[in-house]
């Protein structure tokens, strides 16, 4: 990979930080996220490596990515963070950025028969506008 | 009194009985429920953008009207509502932008003075160990209880704060105090998969597999949880095992009703407690 | 002699400053070994004379140990260096005069190696048991 | 002569293994041991005063303890042998308890041996002679080698508890590697707002001699006696009447890369080495000196108001003596052209970090402000790469320089609050952050917005575009997979090392290096400031790679061990030393390069045989220098050399009673 001349704008870097309010530039990638997430083994990018990207501004590789989508929330990141940066909270930033403006997304859902009510609301929540 | 928040899921699936079972042992053992006059979904997820406030409305009438009907705190069942309602609870504490925004649009001012409570909490906190421990009639004595939490229940500490999120012990100490052993196994706190039964199956049910292998390992003869979700994970991963093979899943209730001498008993005593109660307030007035 | 009873004499030239301490922590851990060794306690390794040694064998001691700081830990900052080759080329005279070198250990132990020096001590030890008593080196001169 | 035996029980930690009474036994039988006793602790004050009792009543002169390894209470019981008024290396011990009672399990075998080491003792105590230490008067003076901030906190401790110091440079200002510096971590100070008043300090100071533009020429003699010569290199300008107006250096018409700058801008053949230099006054460059090279010019000789310029003055040789010696000469950065992966020396853009340090500094050369050497253009990429040189085993030095990780993180730092459309990436391998608010100060560089990509650097090449910028290819531990970054200016965090000359100096002063090159210290935790050479201390990077408070707190060390020396006023030796019987010693000499205190010389002696006077030369001791290691004693032929304490017929003894 060749890091672009141009990362990420100042806009885009404020408005991720608009949404979750944390400094990802605390990270320093000690990697505890991607140690311990339950869906490690079905993202593309590792937690960590969603952290690092953001620091980069490579903006669209997150925003391209299917850990985005992985992602369940179950906050065993953001509790275990040495920088309390819950990295949960930034990949929920991502989310918002795009099913507020960009309005995609990766998630067809089914809903299987007999499925409890609130994981059908928390799909909707989740990923959709 | 307690404000009860039944939630979508518990409520739709009435027949599972976790509503039925919950509110009865709560009787017998003298704590009392109602339902708020009118609570609307919660939203099953927290709204984790800081700079939303829509996803907050919904928890916020149930929490303002908690208040409103002057209950001692709100009860729930379901982890999510749980889950939700305490979070969206600590940030209107907190957060003051929030207050602002959500008292404008709501109308009124609400500042996170509602305590929102779990079966099991109630369970540690009002009733305590020891007079459960009494209430048992039938302890079972040859069951080992693996205990999940999930999630839901454990973070984030900070907002939760209920149990010790890497080592939770509550839902062990009902199990010791029923008189069944509980099993210790490494995936307690691990999620189930959640909401992407919904869409990855394969990711959900993998996760979930894993949590339940773990606690057959470590000898459990049943699985206890409190979340309609991860009972349904839970349960989902087994299907295609032979019906012998599969590990029981239960609400977290079923062992506390079967200890207690089963529903008949619970709802007698119930009754005497209310029985008692009317007759105290009575005499008292 | 029966080689299971028979106990060799083991003399230990131990220098002062990493030996010498190594057995005493040995001692303060409470590790165990045999109890052939006597150690004599030198300044530096590089202070035992030739010999000291052959006078050692000529007593009847089945085994003389030169012990001392590691290569570049003394703490005279070189002895250990001539101990090693004074004691190579002493080597060699013991196989010149009929002596099995290998009843001549020279060993690096520091003053934290207690283990090293309780190992070192039991090998040599149930070496010397297996090779046997040595054969005594006659003192030529006229005795007083 | 009358031996006393005393073995100790150490509660039962000798007694439940040794059967003490049969020791006390068996040993009083033997020649000469006149009184036995054995004691429950010999080291409490009633144990004590049971061996004085007897030493008393029985007329003893040879103590023998049996009890705990000498190494612990041999002290103890010299004190006490010195109180009853015998020398102290009259008591030998018996190491009965780590040598045998706590290491054996067979209480008969372990008598047996108790029985032994104790006869060892008396018979070594046979052969005791009385030792004593030897006291030398100490030279109240101090020589501090290197000006920078080490040698000069060093010679300003020293100053100000009243001793007079010299303190040695061989630039011509003192000041060092710091006055080349910006800010300093993690306080941002500016470097020379703090350094500058210390160098004025030790200037004006009554008790501290400036030598700048000197070196060290020879040194002899030993704690509180050496003897130096200090070479003054010929400045060409007379520095009594020179005033420093700098009318010399304006009209100066001979121009050379400035190294002080780096190399980033010029100064003249007649030049002072920055604008704060102490002393301020100008030296003639001969090597770039147009009237050395062709003879022709002197326009500094016409120019100067004084007359201060002297073509002809020539080297000085100045002899002090001196009482003790710290050796503050600091370091060396490595020129990074033999990593050819990095494309130093091709490629204008890519610098080193002192480099850096230059152009950030606002009285470097370019006023503080940034630019890309090859085209002047301020950078807006720059890419920091970690370790260039340090930590490597393979083509470098493989040892850390300790400073880098900080400096980095100070500079991008700097950057980004001078200029804050930059952008900087950082190549690491690891970020260590040891010591105070350091983690701290890297947590801001990140937070400032530097990007810190784990993996080394494999290649830096010229993009060939028109901006003429820098491709560096490198690889992103966290996402794992190889990135190239277009830089518009590549910083290596060179390596630290020795001075060129740390070796010979090493050699004339009589102290060791490591195997870095660093000089050693005498004991790695607990002597950290002085060496094997009594009288000669370490302060700064001269040891090895550090920081500025941690060399200064080292320079105050060593200035605390001169003044402790010189408050006491003598030195005492060690009482166990070499001895040479001069009757015995043929004057081989096979001694004197075994020695590594260089304590042993050759002297001539006259003895007389067959009724005339002859010269012949023997080996001698320089008891203040020996340590009494014995590598002398174990070697000498003829048996002339003893050891003090462990002479050849007390090693004897020992082995014969075994």
């Amino acid at each position: 990979m060749r890091i672009p001349q141009k990362t990420a704008a100042s806009h885009q870097r404020e408005e991720l930080a608009d949404i979750i309010r944390k400094d990802v530039r605390d990270c320093y990638q000690c990697m505890k996220c991607s140690s311990g997430c339950p869906f490690a083994e079905e993202m593309d990018y590792m937690p960590h490596q969603m952290m690092w990207l953001t620091n980069l501004g490579l903006y669209e590789k997150i925003l391209n990515s299917k850990s985005l989508w992985i992602c369940a929330s179950c906050l065993a990141c953001s509790s275990r963070c040495p920088r309390d940066i819950e990295p949960a909270k930034v990949m929920e930033g991502f989310r918002a950025m795009i099913l507020r403006e960009r309005g995609r997304t990766n998630v067809s859902p089914v809903i299987p028969k007999g499925v409890p009510r609130q994981a059908v609301i928390a799909n909707m929540r989740k990923f959709r506008r | 009194m307690l404000g009860y928040y039944p939630g979508c899921t518990v409520r739709a699936q009435k027949e599972d009985g976790f509503e039925q079972e919950s509110l009865a042992i709560l009787a017998a053992l003298g704590i009392k429920a109602q339902e708020l006059e009118e609570w609307e979904c919660c939203g099953a997820v927290y709204p984790m953008a800081q700079d939303e406030y829509v996803g907050l409305l919904a928890s916020v009438r149930a929490l303002n009207q908690t208040e409103k009907e002057e209950k001692d705190g709100l009860l729930t069942l379901c982890s999510a509502c749980y889950h939700v309602l305490k979070r969206v609870n600590v940030r209107m504490k907190n957060d003051e932008e929030a207050q602002k925004r959500v008292g404008n649009y709501l109308e009124m001012d609400y500042k996170g003075q509602t305590e929102v409570y779990h079966l099991m909490e109630v369970l540690r906190d009002m009733v305590g160990m020891n007079s459960l421990k009494e209430a048992v009639t039938e302890p079972l004595k040859n069951e080992k209880i693996a205990s999940y939490y999930g999630c839901l229940f454990l973070r984030p500490q900070k907002e939760i704060n209920l149990v010790d999120g890497e080592n939770p012990q509550l839902m062990e100490d009902i199990v010791r105090a029923l008189g069944a052993e509980p099993v210790t196994y490494p995936y307690s706190t691990d999620c189930c998969g959640s909401y992407h039964t919904c869409q990855e199956e394969g990711v959900s049910r993998q996760m979930s597999l894993k949590l339940v292998e773990s606690a057959r390992r470590a000898g459990a003869t049943q699985m206890i949880t409190a979340c309609p979700l991860c009972k349904y994970n839970l349960e989902k991963c087994q299907e295609s095992m032979e019906k012998e093979e599969k590990l029981p899943i239960h609400y977290m209730t079923v062992p506390i009703v079967k200890a207690m001498g089963g529903m008949k008993t619970l709802e007698r005593k119930g009754e005497a407690h209310a029985y008692s109660a009317e007759n105290s307030s009575q005499s008292s007035a | 002699m029966m080689q299971d009873t028979f106990e060799p004499k083991i003399i230990a030239f131990c220098c002062n400053w990493c030996s010498y301490a190594g057995a005493d922590l040995a001692g303060t851990g409470r590790l165990k070994y045999p109890e052939n060794i006597r150690i004599i306690r030198v300044p530096c390794s590089s202070r035992v004379d030739s010999a000291l040694v052959l006078r050692a064998f000529q007593n009847g001691a089945d085994g003389v140990m030169i012990a001392g700081c590691h290569p570049g830990d003394c703490h005279y900052d070189t002895g250990n260096y001539h101990t090693r080759k004074r004691m190579m080329l002493l080597k060699s005279l013991m196989e010149f005069m009929g002596l099995d070198e290998e009843r001549l250990l020279v060993k690096w132990i520091s003053g934290n190696e207690a283990d090293r020096f309780k190992d070192t001590v039991e090998s040599f030890t149930s070496k010397l048991k297996k090779m046997g008593a040595s054969g005594k080196v006659r003192d030529l001169r006229c005795a007083k | 002569m009358k031996i006393g035996v005393f073995i100790c029980w150490c509660g039962s930690n000798i007694k439940n293994m040794v059967d003490v009474e049969r020791v006390a036994e068996a040993t009083g039988k033997m020649p000469h041991v006149v009184y036995t006793q054995d004691v429950q602790y010999l080291c409490s004050e009633v144990g004590q005063s049971d061996i004085g009792n007897a030493i008393d009543e029985h007329q003893l002169d040879r103590v023998v303890i049996g009890a705990c390894s000498p190494r612990m209470h041999e002290t103890t019981f010299q004190q006490l042998m010195n109180r009853k008024g015998l020398n102290p290396y009259y008591v030998e011990i018996a190491n009965i308890r780590e040598h045998c009672s706590w290491v054996h399990t067979d209480k008969a075998k372990a008598t047996v041996k108790a029985i032994d080491l104790v006869k060892k003792a008396v018979a070594k105590s046979y052969y005791a002679v009385p030792l004593h230490a030897e006291s030398l008067p100490v030279n109240k003076r101090a020589l501090v080698i290197g000006g920078g901030i080490a040698g000069i906190q060093a010679a300003l401790d020293i100053a100000d508890a009243g001793y007079p110091v010299d303190l040695l440079e061989k630039e011509s200002s003192i000041g060092g590697k710091m006055a080349q510096f910006d800010k300093t971590f993690p306080t941002l100070d500016c470097s020379a707002c703090i350094l500058t008043p210390k160098m004025v300090e030790a200037a004006t100071h009554e008790n501290i001699t400036l030598h700048t533009y000197s070196e060290l020429e020879d040194v002899s003699g030993y704690v509180g006696n050496f003897h130096v010569t200090i070479r003054k290199r010929a400045t060409s300008v007379d520095e009594e009447r020179c005033t420093g107006c700098g009318e010399c250096v304006t009209k100066c018409p001979a121009k050379v890369d400035n190294e002080f700058d780096q190399g980033h801008s010029k100064r003249k053949a007649i030049y002072t080495l920055f604008a704060q230099a102490v002393p301020n006054k100008p030296v003639l460059d001969r090597k770039n000196c147009i009237y050395f090279k062709t003879g022709k010019c002197g326009v500094c000789k016409k120019i100067c108001p004084t007359d201060a310029i002297n073509y002809e003055m020539e080297d000085q040789l100045i002899e002090n003596d001196y009482g003790a010696i710290i050796v503050a000469t600091g370091f060396e950065l490595n020129e990074p052209t033999h990593l050819g992966e990095y494309h130093y020396g091709h490629h204008p853009d890519v610098i080193t970090s002192l480099e850096l340090e230059r152009m950030l500094n606002a009285s470097g050369p370019t006023q503080g402000k940034m630019y890309r050497p090859s085209n002047g253009k301020e950078p807006k990429r720059i890419v920091f790469i970690q370790c260039a040189g340090s930590r490597d085993r393979h083509d470098g030095n493989s040892y850390c320089s300790k400073v880098c990780c900080l400096y980095t993180a100070k500079h991008t730092i700097l950057l980004n609050e001078k200029f804050p459309d930059t952008e900087s990436y950082v190549f690491y391998i690891d970020v260590r952050t040891a010591g105070k608010n350091y983690e701290e100060f890297y947590e801001r560089a990140r937070q400032m917005g530097a990007n810190y990509l784990r993996g080394h650097v494999s290649k830096v090449e010229p993009l060939g575009d028109s901006d003429n910028r820098l491709l560096v290819r490198g690889y992103d531990g966290s996402l794992g997979e190889q990135t190239e970054i277009e830089a518009d200016l590549v910083v290596l965090a060179t390596s630290i090392e020795p001075q060129q000359g740390a070796k010979k100096l090493a050699g004339m002063l009589g102290i060791s290096s490591d195997r870095n090159g660093f000089y050693s210290e005498a004991h790695a935790k607990l002597k950290p400031v002085e060496t094997q050479t009594q009288g000669v201390y370490l302060a700064g990077v001269c040891q090895g790679p550090k920081d500025i408070p941690e060399a200064v707190s080292q320079a105050s060390g060593t200035a605390a061990k001169a003044i402790v020396l010189f408050n006491r006023g003598q030195v005492k030796g060690v009482p166990t030393t070499a001895m040479v019987d001069e009757e015995l010693c043929s004057g081989c000499m096979q001694c004197k390069p075994v020695c590594p205190y260089e304590a042993i010389s050759q002297e001539m002696i006259t003895e007389r045989a067959h009724g005339k006077a002859r010269q012949r030369p023997v080996a001698s001791i320089n008891r203040a220098l020996c340590q009494g290691c014995g590598a002398c004693a174990g070697l000498c032929r003829s048996g002339a050399m003893d050891i003090g304490g462990f002479t050849g017929r007390q090693l004897l003894a020992e082995v014969d009673t075994l």
